[in-house]
């Protein structure tokens, strides 16, 4: 089983690499925000499976839960601050 | 006076609904009609809302209660104890740790907590519903599993297809829902199915971004609309929904029969 | 100047969500000593949701929750406790954070007195952090000025 | 450990990566930013989701799972609204949507 997480961990690395196109090349912000959004989603589970892998799941979920959170504030931050930039 | 006027006229109401839909019923069964009519009536009477006596007994209290003012959120004191409550269920199962110690510092946290954001997380909540709008969110969440899985299978298909067949539409209506929480849910269910995101709410209109003209069309027809209006009990036009497809039965079997 | 966000999703999730990452920050902190995290994470989450409260709230309402006063009341409360649980470890003749000595003042074993001065170290530096965190980003966004409701 | 536990979160989490690999596709290959949108807010909600249900099936019952069930009902209101705000921002500001017929280009702001 260790097996399989580590090549589930190895494809979503491959995929981060995909989206990480989209947050160099992006044209505009806001395609650069929601790639980034969606790479944060994939590190989520990436970290959840390191934690497996190491066998400390019950510490390994807590830094997931936190990054999570920290992504969707993030995002928020920085919709908003472009929304504000308009504004002004 | 103006109460059992009020109860009166709407008890009055789900009668003539309940009457017009036995007659429907009846009718359908001893008609001797064509048969794609038939079972086009059929259908329609299916995909109606029965009135149960929970709706019945619930829009009662819901007129009594605004007569009342008991509409009015529940006292700040009621609130934090709520609140309170739940942070305290959510901290122990987050701490996983039952000795004294650490449930003697849940207690703290969660009297810190719940003080400074008891006017946050209960802020709407409305007197005496709470119940039933808990049971009907349960089960309106298998529903949208499965539209977030048929979502999911449109966006693949598209993704994967080499022609890539597309055709965004902006799209825009305005909704009949009253409290945040409902709003909160059609937003969010909007954007978990097929082909739909909400792009902006702006003066209780949403704007929602299609990715074909049926999709825009389905959104339209309003039927998730009816269904978080049914959850969260602001289900007045639901009512007129049933009668006009009542009536439209009866009027399609007088034609036919 | 950050105005309050008009539109209603944002405002009802981060309403739901912030009475929740606000106890999960103080578990963070709670259990420095079991698990990853400890005082200055908790401190960072802490912030992060008063950062929520403030871009969907805006200015006027987070200062109902948290005053400019007791920013500055928790930041310097936050060295307080750090250097004062030093400085009694210094008076009970050990070094400096030097929790074993602790036991001698509040009766229990040393490993307790260990876990408790852990405790009270993590307590101090996460409510510097907090206030810290989320006087720089207040500071930032409202451009220096003092915001209006601070001057009577 | 029960090997069907392990077969089903085997399953589960093989959906995850499908739909995360269609969702990557998506961003990559749809035409402007709002139709990119779909692929992350939607793609990545399902995704997400089956990754941590089939993760919390392999951990078992334990208070670990039912922290990973956390997350799950923490992402599946978080993403929508997330995709909510930045699609939002992105109207306020002045993109406008991509409509058929156009040439494929998106030189946004």
């Amino acid at each position: 089983m260790s097996t399989f997480f580590l090549a589930i961990g190895l494809g979503l690395c491959i995929l981060v690499f995909f989206v990480l196109y989209r947050v160099v090349f992006g044209p505009g912000v806001f395609n650069r925000i929601a790639a980034i959004s969606a790479i944060g989603t994939k590190t989520l589970i990436i970290l959840l499976i390191m934690g497996f892998v190491y066998g400390r799941v019950e510490m390994f979920v807590d830094i997931s839960l936190v990054y999570a959170l920290l992504n969707f504030i993030g995002v928020l931050a920085v919709s908003k601050f472009l929304e504000m930039e308009k504004e002004l | 006076m103006e109460v059992t006027l009020l109860i009166q006229a709407t008890d009055d109401s789900f009668r003539i609904l309940e009457d017009a839909r036995k007659q429907a019923k009846g009718l359908l069964d001893s008609a001797s009609i064509l048969e794609d009519a038939r079972r086009q009536a059929k259908g329609l009477l299916d995909s109606t809302v029965g009135v149960t006596s929970e709706t019945r007994q619930m829009e009662k209290q819901k007129i009594q209660a605004i007569f009342k003012g008991a509409q009015e959120a529940k006292s700040s004191f009621q609130n934090f104890i709520a609140t309170f409550f739940l942070l305290f269920v959510f901290w122990v199962l987050l701490s996983g740790k039952f000795d004294l110690f650490h449930l003697t510092m849940g207690v703290i946290c969660s009297v810190v907590i719940a003080h400074l954001t008891h006017d946050l997380l209960l802020a709407n909540v409305r007197v005496g519903e709470t119940r039933v709008i808990v049971r009907r969110f349960i089960t309106y969440i298998p529903w949208l599993i499965y539209q977030i899985i048929l979502s999911n299978i449109h966006v693949a298909y598209l993704a994967l297809s080499p022609r890539m067949p597309i055709d965004p539409h902006v799209l825009r209506f305005s909704t009949k829902l009253e409290s945040d929480i409902s709003w909160v849910t059609l937003a969010n269910s909007i954007t978990l199915t097929p082909g739909t995101i909400t792009m902006d709410i702006k003066d209780g209109e949403f704007f929602v971004h299609a990715l074909d003209k049926k999709v825009a069309d389905d959104l339209h027809a309003g039927e998730m609309e009816d269904r978080v209006a049914h959850i969260f009990m602001e289900a007045d036009h639901i009512y007129i929904q049933d009668a006009l497809d009542v009536a439209r039965i009866y009027v399609a079997l007088r034609k036919w029969g | 100047m950050i105005r309050s966000s008009e539109d209603i999703i944002i405002r009802t999730v981060s309403r739901i969500l912030v009475p929740f990452i606000q106890l999960f920050a103080l578990y963070v902190i709670a259990h420095g000593h079991y698990s990853p995290g400890g005082g200055f994470q908790g401190g960072v989450i802490l912030g992060a949701s008063l950062v929520l409260l403030l871009i969907t709230y805006g200015p006027s309402d987070t200062r109902r929750h948290i005053s400019g006063k007791s920013v500055a009341v928790f930041s310097s409360l936050g060295v307080l406790i750090y250097s004062g649980i030093g400085f009694i470890c210094l008076l009970l003749l050990g070094n400096y954070l030097d929790y074993g000595k602790l036991s001698g003042i509040l009766h229990v074993t040393p490993a307790e007195a260990r876990s408790l001065g852990i405790l009270g170290i993590e307590i101090g530096v996460g409510f510097t952090v907090m206030a810290i965190m989320f006087s720089i980003f207040f500071d930032i966004s409202s451009g220096g000025k003092p915001p209006e409701d601070e001057k009577e | 450990m029960t090997s069907g536990a392990v077969i089903l979160s085997t399953i589960f989490m093989l959906g995850g990566i499908f739909f995360f690999t269609t969702a990557t596709i998506g961003i990559l290959r749809f035409p402007d930013f709002f139709t990119r949108l779909h692929a992350t807010g939607k793609g990545d909600t399902l995704a997400v989701l089956l990754c941590l249900i089939g993760l919390a099936i392999y951990e078992g019952f334990s208070l670990t799972a039912l922290k990973i069930v956390f997350i799950a009902v923490f992402m599946a209101l978080a993403q929508p609204t997330a995709t909510h705000a930045i699609s939002k921002a992105a109207l306020r500001v002045g993109v406008q949507p991509w409509m058929k017929g156009e040439k494929e280009d998106d030189s946004s702001i």
